[in-house]
């Protein structure tokens, strides 16, 4: 189908202010009479606040003010997992205590070291095992995991138990979680071959470039914040009950945010931003709260670390029979985290397998908070499977290429463990092109082959993420000029979906771009409620809602035409910004004046009746504040059917040095299958960004915390092994089935996750490849675990560890 | 970290404050008044001596008064004594070299040479001549009272040194057990404030042992006491001396050969 | 208490001296709380972190005297404030010294090489991040190693040489010097003293506060490469996790002289395995005078790790450093 | 008594008590010396981005610091303060350097220039951002003013780079979003504008 915008490129508006740093972030405003505030941390893994005597700081010249746990929650807080605004309770090093505001930084810094924090010094655990085992510690004050409606749990094994775990065999304790689907016995009665084996995955932190800093001030009783998140609308919506103001006393500013990969999405996951919005409160004076990159790491959020047993059976033809896990997910200091269900729906999904197990147990450490990151679950899963895919391609005398071909899902397939059907899979599509733009054929050659010390190794991944969600609100408006206003809640954290998703409204009325506006950066300018964006569901999500937004005002335009210039509604078409009958393209109004005929009509024209039924409340909000103000369109989306998969395949070529340990990634390639490409630039940069964080799951990046103290070593860009120009190729690849998925207007699917997946499912593949077939059963493979594999060393690490990954 | 005095304090690994050990400075405080008491004490000897004393003659009959073991058990707790305390005090005052394994190689013997001694002491020498009893107490100050083997003085140091050393040892000992040796590897099983207290033990007692080492070696060169060191290297004083400082119904040692 | 992550410069107070006399004057009235700046690449974290609480920077880049390359009767002597950058695009540098040319051109990232100093990279404090993190650990000054210990972090710790600190030489210069055999200038308001570059780094085991031999008022001024080496055929190799901003898991530098096949002359170094550069003197005399082959590649890194012990997670530096030793020679 | 361990507890109790300013102004005063030459002044005049302008900074105050609280320069990005991501890069003299870790007075007699200093008179984007923009290079945004000056940088040494020295030369800058291969395009179509 030929599109005005959809699948072609644009400038998104707050590209421009990014290039020359006019763009401002949430550190950049400044306020009168403006003091800073900086927080006191916990230094200990796990305690109980006994006293705090600031009074000394209190006298201090320049200070104006602390903030404690006693003042956020003045009965007592919240008895969950999670984290606080403040806490009492700390159950990872760096958590925050309280806060003090001064008039500069430093003094608020010199004040807090003369604080005196009186703990309670509690038992705490670094590696969930450790916990698990009978008489270890628990990382939560009345147990070690948290279950929904039934409080704080104590999951339990005997140390035998555990034992056997670290010496890598199938965990016999009770699964206190088991999902399934098909008859796994069967299924593994029928394979030809069979691979079991435990495994590991590093939890990592996100590291968003810009740290959580936030400055928040109240004027005649609203609050405004200033902060970055990846929702805007969304996350506007939870912070406002978590700082306890009501949604339509709140102004959530936020033009742009320096990242996010999940840890943003939800208010749920930055609490701290109550910090600032509390003590300006408090102290009546604006409160920009600085937090550091040290901070960031100790509440900014982590991947989700396994600690897992997997076996999966192959028929002979290579499909794959059965996969059984069991799972042991690492909750952190502060709950979070359902990576072991989206990792066994992501091997149900990708290999079609026929009978399909989970066990788990998700279970706490003192380490930090655990939330969703950049495919969460999918991707470390994915670079555990694909090496064993390998494996059996081998075994059983298969091209690798040809038995993800004939696991592959594909159009009518179901997936997951509610075997649910795709909206539409173009998998099938994705191999055959990686396969073209990779050269998979020609380069077999290559394979294995020795150049000095370096070993040439080739690996090809799928990656997947369920990709798309319904149900939000839309509103486009039109004033009199006759230009396009979209009312846009998503958030920018630079995915520039919020503008490409923007472009639909501007499609159903064929408008130029040019005489669109998208109305977003803060929530003042009444913006609809839309889902949190995060899951890669943006694109599928909000195509919907806006096009469905501009297909209401279109209704509307060629309703005010008929009724004015004659003919059933029907007659009517747009084009060249002109409602105008088809059969005479002379007969009509220009939308400017189409637009001044709604305003003259008003009610529903202008959104102050006959609304959409179901609009959330804060789409209510903002409606009523919009009527009477210009023609609206406005929609409520009804729930899709199905689950649009976003699809990825990469095909990669490494050289691995057995002298040095070093993995240098020298090719990737990468193809989407995303439904209809809406923005090719951005979908470029979700590919390759995809595929540099892939290249830090697999061989760099890791948690470190010292078991003996809770203390973490990882805590900048440095230790915490972020990946860098060099450690990625000078260039990749990339490519887009670009086949439309029906559930979508647009035919649009997202992708940010499964772009990252597929390519550490490649380069772990490959790295086993370099190694002979060798798979380490971990991410990341590190220098020193390629070095040691070599030489035939074992390192005395504990089996499974988690946190301390490899010292 | 801070200096409190006499104590150090650090922060432990979660930030509350712990002792770290002796203040260092307390070193210079000792030195100097081991300085100006020892000078006073000469000074004073200086001035008594135109009092005529009678000087005993190193002539004639020699009595046995340490035996040549124990003579070498001396010595070499001596020099391991020394090696310690210059060992210990070295990076202390700024000096570098490598002294850690010289330290507790040295404080290894040390242990050794007194375990050694006090078994010895126990069963083959004649420990009552070491005891130190009430009536002891009343010999500096009565010239008709005089001691047996040993004086209260030496008797004193003796007893003191022990004490000080055995302190030194103890928590040596325990400090050993802190780093890694040929015989074990490190762990981090003891409490930071635990290691503080051990720390300052030990310097503590360093402290003591400089001090009683000075007195030790000052005496041990005054000319009316310089007959006791040569027996110490010898073994042998003379009747002559033996008379006149001793009370030879409370020892009566073997002839000298 | 350490409760605070800090991220602002405290108060502290800046002499820009602009002559030798002045800045020696200097650092010697200000004795310990006067800290020594050059590039501040690795000052400022100490600094902002509240770590270590100088009461006076002295900034020695405004020196001109310390700066720049020049040829002496002997070789080249390089200004201790000269930029890693420059150094690494030196042509003089990269004609004959190649190797410090490399050296240089490793070190963390584009923007720290373009104000870092030489002297900053070799007199740089140790890595250990449990160190860095503030504790009053043996280097700090207290009585316990973190790093240590069965449970303890210690990946990136020294193989070599450990006395109570198991931390290792960060440098990626430092190896270079000591294989170019340079020669460290030390100046003091009572004069100027040399010292091999070798000589010039200090293991825990005789001081466990300091990395160099450095004593209060005293700065390093130059460096000066001799000719010996020149031109001679040159092997740098650092291992890191990542290739830019990391530091070494192991690196290694090495100068030899062949002439037909045969090694008539060689220096060996390698960095972060023990908390100097080590120098391998033991596989020098081994292979000096040997044909270049394969087998004595080999025999040179099984003599370079004779002696090292393994912390528990740095077990991997054993062979890698037997075998960036081995490239060395096989070259 | 050993001269090293007095100092050094006399320097400790006065830093303890957070007096460090003061610390060598006592010494000299009780040395009855003036402040030897070197010492800085506060009131000092920079040029950025071709205005000179009259600040006050404290001897201690790195660049970034100037630039963003007391310049209102805030395009310079602190993503990490340690010099570890390179999204505070400026140019000093030309030099791409970070502004978190570079004192102000460091630099103070140098041409210091800003992402904010980059744009023609009449409003035109420089080369090298308006690549950015065709190439979309940036995702998240908060790398990119280092970015822009890393690039800004190299091709002023180097107008026409091969790729593969683009990728050394820009190496100094963290990406978070992994935007690294769209940066490149960007360099490589700024040289061809350029």
């Amino acid at each position: 189908m030929a599109y005005m915008h959809i699948g072609k490129d644009f400038v998104p508006p707050d590209v421009p202010g990014k290039v020359t740093g006019r763009i401002k972030y949430a550190e950049d405003y400044t306020r009168d009479g403006m003091v800073y505030a900086r927080l006191l941390t916990s230094p200990i893994p796990h305690a109980r606040v006994l006293d705090i005597d600031a009074s000394a700081a209190l006298a201090m010249d320049g200070v104006v003010g602390i903030l404690t746990a006693d003042d956020v929650y003045p009965d007592g807080e919240p008895q969950s997992t999670g984290l606080k605004i403040l806490t009492n309770e700390p159950t990872l090093v760096g958590e925050p205590i309280l806060a003090l505001a001064a008039v500069d930084e430093k003094t608020a810094e010199t004040a807090l070291a003369a604080i005196t924090v009186t703990f309670e010094r509690l038992p705490f655990v670094i590696d969930p095992l450790d916990s698990l085992a009978e008489g270890g510690p628990d990382a939560y004050n009345g147990g070690n995991t948290f279950v929904f409606r039934q409080g704080f749990v104590q999951e339990k094994w005997t140390s035998d138990q555990v034992a056997s775990f670290r010496a890598g065999n199938e965990p016999s304790a009770e699964a206190p979680t088991e999902l399934s689907y098909g008859d796994l016995d069967a299924s593994f009665s029928d394979a030809a071959f069979v691979y079991e084996n435990t495994f590991t995955t590093a939890g990592y932190p996100h590291m968003s470039m810009e740290p959580r800093s936030a400055l928040a001030y109240w004027e005649d009783g609203k609050l405004y914040l200033h902060g970055g998140s990846q929702s805007l609308t969304a996350f506007a919506d939870g912070i406002a009950g978590i700082i306890g103001v009501a949604k339509e006393d709140l102004v959530f500013v936020n033009a742009a945010t320096g990242g996010g990969f999940g840890q943003r999405a939800r208010a749920g996951s930055v609490p701290v931003y109550g910090v600032p919005a509390k003590l300006s409160q408090k102290i009546n004076r604006p409160v920009m709260m600085r937090v550091t990159r040290e901070e960031e790491f100790t509440i900014g959020g982590a991947r989700q670390g396994f600690q897992g047993w997997i076996k999966l059976g192959f028929r002979s033809d290579g499909t794959m029979a059965a996969a059984d896990l069991w799972i042991v997910s690492d909750n952190g200091g502060k709950g979070g985290g359902g990576d072991a269900f989206s990792a066994t729906n992501a091997i149900s999904i990708v290999y079609q397998a026929e009978a399909v197990r989970l066990r788990g147990v998700s279970i706490g450490s003192n380490t930090a908070h655990r939330g969703a990151q950049r495919g969460p679950g999918e991707n470390q899963i994915a670079a555990i499977v694909s090496p064993i895919l390998d494996k059996a391609a081998d075994e059983l005398g298969i091209d690798r290429l040809e038995i993800r071909k004939v696991n592959t899902p594909q159009n009518g397939d179901v997936g997951g463990i509610q075997r649910q059907p795709f909206t539409s899979a173009y998998m099938p599509e994705a191999l055959e092109q990686t396969a073209q733009l990779f050269d998979w054929e020609g380069r077999q050659s290559r394979r294995r082959q020795r150049n000095g010390s370096k070993i040439t190794g080739l690996g090809i991944g799928q990656g997947y993420h369920n990709a798309g969600r319904s149900g939000m609100d839309g509103i486009v408006m039109m004033g009199a000029d006759g230009r396009l206003k979209v009312h846009n809640g998503v958030g920018n954290l630079g995915t520039y979906s919020y503008a490409s998703t923007s472009r639909a409204a501007a499609e159903v009325l064929k408008m130029p771009w040019e005489s669109c506006d998208i109305v977003t950066g803060r929530t003042d300018l009444h913006l609809p409620i839309t889902s949190p964006q995060d899951g890669s569901n943006s694109i599928f999500t909000n195509t919907r809602t806006f096009w469905g937004a501009a297909q209401d005002m279109l209704a509307k335009m060629k309703e005010i035409a008929a009724s004015d210039l004659g003919g059933n509604a029907d007659d009517y078409d747009v084009s060249n910004e002109r409602v105008h009958q088809i059969v005479d393209e002379s007969v009509g109004y220009s939308f400017a004046q189409v637009a001044q005929r709604a305003m003259e009509l008003g009610g529903k024209y202008t959104g102050e009746s006959e609304l959409p039924e179901d609009l959330a409340e804060w789409t209510q909000i903002a409606v009523s504040r919009l009527a009477g103000s210009g023609f609206m369109g406005v929609y409520h989306d009804p729930a899709h059917s199905g689950n649009p998969p976003g699809f990825a395949v990469t095909a990669v070529e490494i050289e691995l040095d057995v002298e040095t340990g070093k993995v240098e990634v020298i090719d990737i390639s990468s193809v989407a299958d995303s439904g209809t490409i809406v923005h090719p630039q951005g979908m470029k940069n979700q590919l390759v960004g995809g595929a540099v964080w892939a290249i830090g799951l697999s061989v760099l990046e890791r948690h470190l915390y010292d078991p003996q103290n809770g203390l973490p070593a990882s805590t900048g860009f440095w230790q915490s092994k972020i990946p860098t120009y060099l450690d990625a190729p000078a260039k990749i690849e990339t490519g887009w089935v670009d086949l439309p998925d029906p559930e979508n207007p647009v035919g649009a699917r997202g992708i940010g996750e499964p772009a990252m997946g597929s390519v550490s499912a490649a380069i772990n593949a490959a790295i086993s490849d370099a190694l002979d077939g060798h798979i380490f059963n971990a991410t990341p493979v590190t220098t020193d675990m390629i070095i040691n594999h070599v030489a035939g060393i074992s390192e005395e690490w504990v089996p499974l560890a988690q946190n301390n990954f490899r010292g | 970290m801070e200096d409190g005095g006499i104590v150090r304090y650090k922060r432990d690994v979660w930030g509350e404050e712990v002792i770290l050990g002796v203040s260092w400075d307390l070193l210079w405080v000792v030195a100097v008044a081991l300085l100006v008491l020892l000078a006073a004490h000469a000074i004073i000897m200086a001035a008594l001596a135109n009092k005529k004393m009678d000087k005993p003659s190193a002539d004639g009959r020699r009595v046995m008064r340490h035996e040549s073991i124990d003579r070498l058990f001396h010595w070499v707790m001596a020099i391991s004594i020394l090696v310690l305390i210059f060992t210990g005090v070295a990076p202390i005052i700024g000096l570098r070299i490598a002294w850690l394994d010289i330290h507790w190689i040295s404080g290894l013997i040390l242990t050794f040479v007194v375990l050694l001694h006090i078994v010895r002491s126990l069963f083959w020498q004649d420990f009552k001549s070491m005891i130190l009893g009430p009536r002891d107490f009343g010999e500096p100050f009565d010239s008709a009272n005089k001691p047996g083997k040993y004086s209260f003085e030496q008797k004193g140091m003796h007893w003191a040194v022990t004490v000080v050393a055995g302190a030194v040892i103890v928590t040596g000992v325990m400090m050993f057990m802190q780093i890694d040796s040929p015989f074990w590897e490190r762990t981090n099983s003891m409490p930071e404030d635990t290691l503080g207290l051990v720390f300052l033990l030990h310097g503590l007692s360093t402290l003591a042992l400089v001090a009683l080492a000075a007195t030790h070696i000052y005496f041990a060169l005054r000319p009316e006491k310089i007959f006791y060191t040569r027996s110490m290297v010898s073994g042998w004083i003379s009747e002559d001396e033996m008379t006149l400082n001793h009370d030879t119904s409370k020892w009566a040692p073997k002839e000298a050969d | 208490m350490v409760a605070t992550s800090h991220d602002v410069m405290p108060d502290i107070e800046l002499y820009q001296p602009t002559d030798e006399a002045n800045a020696l004057a200097l650092a010697n009235t200000l004795g310990a709380d006067g800290w020594l700046l050059g590039g501040g690449q690795d000052t400022f974290g100490w600094l902002k972190d509240r770590n270590k609480s100088p009461a006076a920077m002295i900034e020695l880049t405004q020196i001109d005297a310390w700066k720049g390359i020049k040829e002496i009767d002997d070789g080249i002597e390089i200004g201790a404030v000269t930029t890693l950058t420059e150094i690494a695009n030196n042509p003089l540098v990269q004609s004959r010294y190649g190797l410090l040319a490399t050296a240089a051109s490793k070190v963390a990232s584009p923007q720290i090489r373009n104000v870092g100093t030489l002297g900053g990279n070799l007199n740089q404090d140790a890595r250990c991040w449990y160190y860095r993190r503030g504790l009053d650990c043996y280097r700090a000054g207290g009585n316990i190693c973190y790093a240590d210990s069965p449970e303890g972090l210690n990946r990136e710790h020294a193989l070599f040489g450990q006395s109570r600190c198991v931390a290792v030489s960060p440098s990626d210069t430092a190896p270079a010097l000591v294989a170019l055999d340079a020669t460290m200038v030390v100046s003091s308001s009572s004069g100027q003293r040399t010292i091999a570059a070798q000589d010039y780094f200090l293991g825990p085991d005789r001081d466990i506060r300091n990395m160099t031999v450095l004593n209060e008022g005293e700065i390093l001024t130059a460096v000066r490469i001799p000719s010996s080496f020149a031109n001679a055929e040159f092997y740098f190799e650092k291992v890191a996790d990542r290739n830019v901003w990391d530091f070494a898991l192991v690196n290694v530098a090495a100068a030899i002289k062949v002439s037909g096949g045969v090694i008539e002359d060689v220096r060996l170094a390698c960095g972060a395995v023990e908390c100097v550069p080590r120098r391998l003197e033991a596989v020098e005399g081994a292979i000096r005078g040997q044909q270049r082959s394969e087998e004595l590649a080999s025999r040179a890194g099984e003599l370079a790790v004779d002696g090292a012990r393994a912390l528990n997670y740095n077990n991997f530096k054993v062979p890698l450093m037997q075998n960036l030793v081995k490239r060395a020679i096989r070259g | 008594m050993n001269p090293k361990l007095t100092r050094r507890r006399f320097i400790k109790g006065v830093i303890a008590s957070g007096a460090a300013v003061t610390t060598t102004t006592m010494w000299y005063v009780a040395n009855g010396q003036d402040r030897p030459a070197g010492y800085v002044e506060r009131l000092i005049r920079i040029n950025v981005n071709g205005q000179v302008r009259n600040v006050d900074v404290a001897p201690q105050e790195t660049l970034a610091s100037t630039l963003r609280y007391k310049l209102g320069l805030t395009g310079t990005k602190l993503g990490c303060n340690r010099g570890e991501c390179g999204a505070c890069t400026v140019l000093v003299d030309g030099t791409a350097t970070y502004a978190c870790s570079v004192l102000t007075h460091s630099v103070k007699t140098g041409m210091i220039e800003t992402v904010e200093g980059l744009e023609s008179a009449n409003g035109d984007l420089h080369p090298v951002q308006q690549a950015f923009v065709e190439s979309l290079s940036p995702q998240c945004g908060y790398c990119t003013p280092g970015q822009v000056m890393a690039a800004v940088a190299l091709l002023r040494t180097n107008p026409n780079p091969t790729r593969e020295e683009a990728r050394q030369g820009m190496s100094g800058n963290l990406c978070r979003c992994g935007s690294y291969d769209s940066y490149l395009d960007g360099v490589m179509r700024a040289a061809e504008i350029g």
